[in-house]
């Protein structure tokens, strides 16, 4: 993430390895984290719930991006993973009774060792042949959503009680913001630092060019492996929060429609890139709402509207995409960067 | 006995079906490089086209088939010259996430017009099914694969030895250097999509004629990459061939693994049987090494 | 006075839609029709619609938000998402009616805040089976359904004990998806066991695809279909097949112009929709159902806590749908509306009930 | 026959790479343009070809003249058919087709009865391709690759071939043979010729007129003889000088710029 | 004095198919030489390097590396015992930086973990400056600060080739296999080129394996040569003086021309 400076004025390379390059965009930022801590006592229910939505989303966007985005192994298993850890964190506090903190983790490491295996295939599959090969994952690990009742309570699947912290149980919309919230940073922080350094590098250096990548040292397999873990591993975060957002999981919240819903996030947001995930989390799960409430609105005016706005929404939703691809196909983050090049530059700019 | 030629025979249907969508998808795939997602859509609106000209027109059915042809191919290209024309030499993947987002815009349209529910076309295939022996096989079957047969055909003998044909593949190589042969990308492409729609309505229209269709048809567009890849990608044969052994398959793990599991069976053994193919053959059946000379 | 408010959760473009939108259209027309004559007590009704698609995660949603907008009930759906919600229901004591008559969500021991107006799936398929015992011959059977809440619900542990009970072999189980295209490994599967009859509790969409690929394959098997199976869409659908289906239903129908229901609901829809000719059954199912619900509502005399209205619709004896269905009972130990049912089977295109109510118990 | 008249290109919206640059092909001769690495060679050959917009590049200002007509609107496909074709840098072929079907693409603007004589013609000039005529072009040696492309431009039989860097990667012997390809083709088939090159000794004595350019502009053109004359030209492209060798040379010398 | 080789190919063998890329070819090379290896277009100097950078293991015959059979060894392994290559065809990480793709060579030195990186604190972000450091020694040595921060794709053909040269020493070889460095270079770029490779052999003491068909350059920095044709020895390895002038290389490679 060093496009943040113009010129190489950096007096020492720790300075130039930085995140943020300048004082502003750290004070901005500084400044933005406490302002998400402020705002859940100004808003209502109903944003809250969406706030809750974007901050899930973004851990797993940024998993997902950490796997295609940056490795380049495009993944439509997405969807599944995160079932697993939903399902790996009902399990665990359904029948060992842990609690929410140790349940999270030990999900996410659950769907880790999920995600590596499925990764498998990687050591001999390239390209679109792999993300085939994830896709079946998908419908496998659906599959044994259903047909694994015993521990996935089958068709009508898992339900499982609040989380609850010192004995207050996060069963609002409100407490829920700031677990959500806490995670939401610290994994996407762990994933910014993460693709800086060595691994990251591996990771870009195997979708840019593996055969170099290995003649310089890089263990192609080993560090495939590693990608899908970790990426799994958000995922795996992500599902269990959301599985003790609902509550209630069930095989219908990690279909093929997730993953590609996931995609879609990287791919507007930009891929490659953290905060190209952030954007996309943000405007995949706002994009619904907002069509929602329009629907809403239109329905009071046309009652016998109810009988398509289903599709209505669903045809919108993907046209916007069509359109953003059309016009953005590098994604939201690539704007950003030319906004972003505009103003350190100016009034010097060009 | 019976059982076992029953299910053969119903999965060789299915499978042709499969097959001539596949067929489409490689089609685009070979030519733009794109990864079809909305193939399954070309595929049911094809089917509702045709169905809404017989029921709703009561144009005859050999008619409305032809007038869907048309139909489908005007509307591949146009996709094309629409949507996908501005992505050219755009990351991949991008597009693909574009052709997911037609796949829902065409699935709404759809909903839209016909709702969710399923329609059925009127009878054209005589019920007077063939007799083979003791059992009896329906016509519908027995046209959509004789259908499958022609388009097989044609199309590897187009791509081996037509000009526009290695145009095809050349563009799919190297788009830029395509171009600096003074090959029209663009027309390419969007022939390519045309084509690839009509093959897709054709399976989506036989189909119909089974038990007819409803938004369901789409998920085929899914089912499409398990054949596809079976084949590997980038080849017709493989397309075709891919497509029964799936299709038949399907079928069997239906007839002989679905009761032991109760049901779920027949959705997911063509995944287990691709992985298990790819982890043995890396290209599908068919399918060519991607060269990886330095 | 500030309206009452209702959330509506109804599946139109999901696996059920088929007989979603009828439902959906009944209970619109009840509500309209209760607001042109004074509301709840002089108190309109305003009703939450949604279409959730047949999706438990949509429905969830949904009744969360229905709880922001503070509604004093809710008519709900599908089995699997009814059940799902039955704990949160419990918790925020919320009076919930469902198009699922799922037997589970009937015992308040249980599900104390759930209600349902119609005969349960268990109790259709005891009465079915009764029904085939009385036929004697082959009374092997066999279980078709999709594989949810709302396909198992009828059969697993009911259906099959009734069938143990009676006395009835239970041969072969298949699923097939709601809204399958084909249903052919299933039924030659099911053939080899060669049951005599064959349950399905599906919508008219997958029915119409089995009834036919049975054709195609010629399979001797008769076949029973629950309350959802079975309507006037069922047969346009699958044409000459669908002859002799067998279907069991709890609700008076469009073309029985002696029951006082009907000519209301004919008249009504004169009123409503003019071009109109035909009503599903579901239509009526969703127009009694919400009939209940608002009158209960009127009983519980404005206030709108659940415990209170609770208490009023267990107060309800054989309260009147207008002979839409047989009256209907609630009481502190059941929310089984209604216990009676008839058989009907396709002739010549139409429904004919070929039996009088029969009760399940 | 060519002519380009102070044009501005810049990639991504951002990166000026062509600043002005002027310059001019007659009819049936060879032109060459030399220049250091990154001067924007490339980028003007493709600016000619249409070949920009997969590169996010566009031609801001100046226009582009070819055969009395406008081209620097034109697509891609129409420039080609207009008769200019384009040797890509770093070969290009098309690496899972065969070396046949790479000629066949070649001749894709060209009437369908034409093909197997064009190929034919391009096998005398490099058996080489004969013998492996149907392997895949992505297997073949750089070299191979490299006549692959100049074959492909034979097929298009067009009146202006851009050249861009043909000799790269090749032995000496096959560099000769090329240049010699490259007259002959501009000799017999009097096909116009305008060459990248950075073999500036063989450039210039192929070539009838020679452009120098600098970062994004053309900073010294002549007849080939005058710039072989030239002291600059002699220092940085002829290079090496009588017997002077490499270990003699003083460590890099900073590159003095014509401009400023 | 005989001193024992520190790469000894023998008589190694490899085919594509219908293809012998390299038919039984055999040669030592010994620590601190500059060792080239020419031949026509096609003749396997590329898939020779390729053997020993393991990405072909030989079809036969065996490749020994400092004493051990590295043969079979994994691609991945060779970095780390000091065989480091750069590719004809220009093989860099596209969209990453200059900066990012020379730290990614640093990836077999840098020790610390995935946790600690996530921390990014304390160790890790001692190691990564460190390193950072001993990069940056490899920017200013090929004069590569200006564009540093640039993403390779933008980089023009000749800077790319310097920035590829600069992630092989990165990786502080002690065998470097160079694969025609020069190609696409003007004269005065290739006099820079050939003064690098000239300092990295006789101040890092590195040896270099040395591809390339300008050969004013390799007769002229070369300690020795040999020739290669159709996958075999045309002569065996000698001194640029008597590979120019032996009668087989002239015929088959360098044509009449003097060079030295
Ligand atoms: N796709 C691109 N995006 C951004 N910048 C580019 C792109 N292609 C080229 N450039 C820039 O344009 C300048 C000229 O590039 P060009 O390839 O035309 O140089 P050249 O003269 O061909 O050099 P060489 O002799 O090395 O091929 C270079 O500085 C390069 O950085
Ligand atoms: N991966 C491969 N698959 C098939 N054939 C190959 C492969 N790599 C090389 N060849 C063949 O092996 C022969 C030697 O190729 P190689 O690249 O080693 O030649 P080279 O000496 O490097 O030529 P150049 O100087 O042009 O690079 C060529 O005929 C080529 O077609
Ligand atoms: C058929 C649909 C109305 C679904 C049904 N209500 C159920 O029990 O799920
Ligand atoms: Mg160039
Ligand atoms: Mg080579």
């Amino acid at each position: 993430m060093s496009y943040v400076n113009c010129g190489n004025f950096k007096t020492s390379y720790e300075k130039d390895a930085e995140l943020f390059q300048t004082r502003l965009s750290k004070f901005l930022i500084y400044a933005f984290v406490t302002a998400l801590f402020a705002v859940p006592f100004f808003l209502g229910d109903y944003l809250l719930y969406v706030m809750n939505l974007i901050f899930i989303a973004v851990i797993g966007a940024v998993g997902l991006n950490i796997l295609t985005g940056f490795t380049g192994l495009i993944s439509l298993g997405q969807g599944a993973f995160m079932g697993v850890g939903a399902y790996a964190a009902g399990y665990l506090s359904l029948t060992y009774g842990l609690p929410f903190f140790l349940a999270i983790p030990a999900a996410g490491l659950v769907t880790a060792v999920f995600g590596a295996f499925f990764g498998i295939p990687s050591l001999r599959l390239k390209g679109l042949y792999l993300s085939i090969a994830t896709l079946a994952a998908q419908f496998i690990i659906e599959f044994g959503f259903i047909r694994l009742e015993f521990i996935t309570g089958g068709v009508t699947g898992l339900s499982i009680d609040y989380a609850s912290f010192l004995g207050h149980e996060i069963d609002s919309d409100f407490s829920f913001y700031f677990l959500a919230l806490v995670l939401c940073i610290i994994m996407t922080l762990a994933g910014v630092n993460m693709m800086r350094t060595r691994a990251g590098r591996a990771f870009l250096s195997i979708r840019d060019n593996y055969i170099a990548a290995e003649a310089m040292g890089i263990n192609l397999f080993r560090y495939k492996l590693i990608s899908f873990a970790v990426s799994s591993f958000y995922a795996g975060v992500a599902g269990s929060l959301w599985a003790y957002y609902t509550t209630i999981i069930t095989p219908e919240n990690f279909t093929i429609g997730v993953s590609i819903q996931y995609l879609s996030m990287i791919i507007i947001g930009g891929l490659g890139s953290i905060l190209g995930s952030i954007f996309g989390a943000v405007f995949i799960v706002i994009l619904p709402e907002v069509l929602q409430s329009f629907s809403d609105w239109a329905g009071g005016y046309y009652p016998n509207l109810t009988q398509i706005i289903g599709s209505i929404k669903e045809g919108v939703f993907g046209l916007v995409i069509i359109l953003f691809l059309m016009f953005e196909p590098e994604g939201m983050v690539r704007r950003w960067r030319l906004i972003k090049a505009y103003w350190k530059l100016w009034p010097f700019s060009y | 006995m019976e059982f076992f030629v029953q299910l053969i025979i119903t999965g060789t249907v299915i499978g042709s079906i499969y097959a001539l969508l596949a067929l489409g998808f490689t089609l685009i795939y070979k030519a733009t490089d794109v990864v079809n997602f909305a193939q399954g859509e070309l595929l049911m609106v094809g089917a509702y086209v045709c169905l809404h000209l017989t029921v709703s027109y009561n144009v005859p059915f050999w008619a409305s088939f032809l007038i869907t042809l048309v139909f489908s191919f005007t509307m591949g290209f146009f996709i094309e010259k629409v949507f996908l024309r501005r992505m050219i030499g755009e990351p991949i993947i991008s597009i693909i996430m574009l052709t997911i987002g037609l796949s829902s815009v065409m699935k709404a349209v759809v909903q839209i017009f016909w709702g969710t529910d399923t329609r059925t076309y009127p009878q054209v295939f005589s019920q007077e099914p063939f007799m083979i022996a003791s059992l009896s096989i329906s016509r519908v079957y027995i046209y959509s694969i004789a259908a499958v047969a022609v388009f097989l055909i044609l199309f590897s003998i187009f791509f081996k030895k037509s000009k526009v044909g290695v145009a095809m593949r050349a563009v799919a190589s190297d788009q830029q250097a395509a171009l600096s042969m003074g090959i029209d990308v663009k027309k390419i492409f969007a022939l390519s999509w045309g084509i690839a729609a009509v093959v897709s309505s054709v399976g989506g229209i036989f189909l119909g004629n089974i038990n007819g269709i409803n938004t369901t048809l789409s998920h085929f567009g899914l089912k499409v990459f398990p054949v596809v890849i079976l084949g590997g990608l980038d080849s017709i044969v493989g397309a075709i061939v891919g497509g029964l052994i799936i299709g038949i398959l399907e079928n069997l793990a239906g007839g002989y693994i679905d009761p032991l599991i109760g049901g779920g069976a027949k959705e997911i053994f063509p995944y287990v049987v691709m992985i298990a193919v790819l982890m043995i053959k890396p290209y599908g059946l068919f399918g060519t090494k991607a060269v990886e000379k330095v | 006075a500030k309206p009452v408010k209702i959330g509506v959760l109804v599946d139109e473009s999901g696996g059920t839609g088929d007989v979603g939108k009828p439902y959906g259209e009944g209970i619109k027309d009840c509500v309209r029709w209760f607001n042109e004559n004074g509301g709840i007590n002089g108190v309109p009704v305003e009703i939450l619609y949604v279409d959730y698609g047949y999706k438990i995660p949509a429905a969830l949603s949904a009744y969360k938000k229905f709880m922001r907008e503070g509604v004093v009930a809710v008519h709900g759906w599908g089995t699997g998402d009814t059940e799902n919600l039955v704990k949160m229901v419990t918790k925020d004591k919320m009076p919930y009616f469902s198009a699922s008559y799922s037997e589970h969500i009937t015992d308040p021991k249980t599900a104390p805040y759930n209600f349902i107006v119609g005969a349960t799936y268990s109790d259709q398929v005891r009465a079915a089976l009764k029904y085939i015992k009385s036929q004697g011959g082959n009374t092997d059977v066999a279980f078709i359904y999709n594989d949810s809440g709302f396909g198992r619900s009828p059969f697993f542990p009911d259906g099959e004990n009734s069938a143990k009970e009676l006395g009835i072999k239970l041969v072969d189980n298949q699923v097939v998806d709601l809204k399958a295209l084909d249903a052919t490994s299933q039924l030659l599967n099911m053939n080899k066991k060669n049951p005599g009859y064959a349950f399905i509790q599906q919508t008219y969409m997958a029915t119409s695809t089995i009834l036919k690929d049975a054709k195609k394959l010629n399979i001797p098997t008769k076949f029973i279909g629950l309350n959802w199976t079975f309507g006037k869409k069922l047969v346009e659908m699958t044409g000459a097949d669908s002859e002799g289906f067998i279907g069991t239903n709890a609700f008076t129908l469009w073309n029985d112009t002696n029951a006082e229901g009907i000519k209301f609901l004919r008249d009504l829809n004169k009123k409503y929709h003019p071009e109109v000719k035909y009503r599903e059954v579901n239509y009526i199912q969703g127009f009694s159902s919400m009939y209940v619900l608002l009158s209960g509502l009127k009983m519980s005399k404005g206030n709108y806590s659940g415990e209170n209205i609770k208490k009023s619709l267990e107060t309800m004896k054989n309260f009147s749908t207008m002979g839409l269905t047989a009256p209907v009972t609630f009481t502190p130990q059941s929310h089984k509306g209604v216990r009676a049912l008839k058989l009907y089977q396709v002739k010549g295109g139409e429904l004919v009930p070929f039996t009088d109510y029969i009760s399940a118990d | 026959m060519l002519k380009i008249n102070n044009i501005e290109v810049v990639y991504n919206d951002v990166i000026l790479v062509l600043k002005g640059l002027s310059l001019e092909v007659e009819q049936g001769r060879i032109a060459a343009l030399l220049g250091s690495n990154g001067a924007g060679k490339t980028t003007t050959l493709k600016a000619v070809s249409g070949l920009l917009r997969p590169d996010d590049g566009e031609i801001t200002d100046g226009e582009i003249w070819f055969d009395g007509q406008r081209i620097d609107k034109k697509d891609a496909s129409d420039i080609v058919k207009s008769g200019i074709f384009q040797v890509m840098e770093g070969r290009r072929v098309f690496k899972d087709l065969t070396v046949e079907e790479n000629l066949i693409a070649g001749a894709y603007t060209r009437p369908g009865n034409t093909v197997s004589t064009g190929i034919e013609r391009v096998y005398n000039y490099f058996p080489r391709l004969k013998d492996r005529r149907s392997q895949l072009a992505g297997y073949m040696s750089g070299g191979e690759q490299q006549m692959l492309a100049i074959g492909r431009a034979i097929m298009a039989a067009p009146k202006l071939i851009l050249m861009d860097e043909p000799s790269l990667g090749l032995a000496p012997l096959l560099v000769k043979e090329i240049f010699n390809i490259i007259t002959t083709l501009n000799r017999e088939e009097g096909t116009t010729i305008l060459l990248v090159e950075q073999n500036a000794n063989m450039a210039l004595s192929a070539a009838h007129y020679g452009y120098i350019m600098e970062n994004g502009r053309v900073v010294l053109d002549g007849a080939t003889e005058e710039l072989k004359a030239n002291d600059d030209v002699k220092e940085f492209y002829l290079g090496l000088s009588e017997k002077k060798s490499f270990r003699e040379v003083k460590h890099y010398r900073r590159r003095k710029r014509w401009l400023s | 004095m005989e001193k024992k080789p520190l790469l000894n190919v023998d008589n190694i063998y490899l085919s594509f198919g219908g293809i012998q890329a390299i038919a039984g070819v055999r040669f030592q090379v010994y620590e601190g030489e500059i060792f080239s290896i020419i031949g026509p277009n096609g003749a396997g100097k590329t898939s020779i390097l390729n053997t020993i950078t393991g990405i072909y293991p030989p079809t036969k015959g065996k490749i020994i590396y400092d004493g051990a059979d590295i043969t079979a060894a994994p691609v991945h392994k060779r970095p780390q015992m000091g065989i480091v290559r750069t590719f004809q065809n220009l093989e860099l990480f596209k969209g990453m930086t200059v900066l990012d793709n020379l730290m990614l060579s640093r990836h077999i030195f840098i020790k610390y973990g995935l946790l600690s990186s996530m921390l990014y604190f304390g160790k890790a972000r001692k190691e990564e400056i460190e390193h950072r450091k001993r990069v940056e020694k490899v920017i200013d040595f090929l004069r590569l600060t200006h564009i540093r921060k640039k993403h390779v794709y933008e980089l023009s053909y000749g800077l790319q080739k310097r920035v590829e040269l600069a992630r092989a020493l990165c990786l502080e070889p002690r065998l470097l296999l160079l694969d025609e460095p020069m190609a696409g270079m003007n004269s005065e770029e290739t006099e820079d080129m050939a003064r690098f490779i000239i300092d990295i052999n006789e101040e890092a003491g590195v040896t270099v394996i040395l591809i390339e068909h300008d050969m004013k350059v390799v007769m002229d920095i070369s300690t020795r040569v040999v020739a290669v044709n159709f996958g075999e020895k045309i002569c065996r390895e000698g001194t640029p003086e008597e590979i120019s002038s032996h009668p087989d290389v002239i015929a088959a490679y360098l044509g009449e021309e003097q060079w030295v």
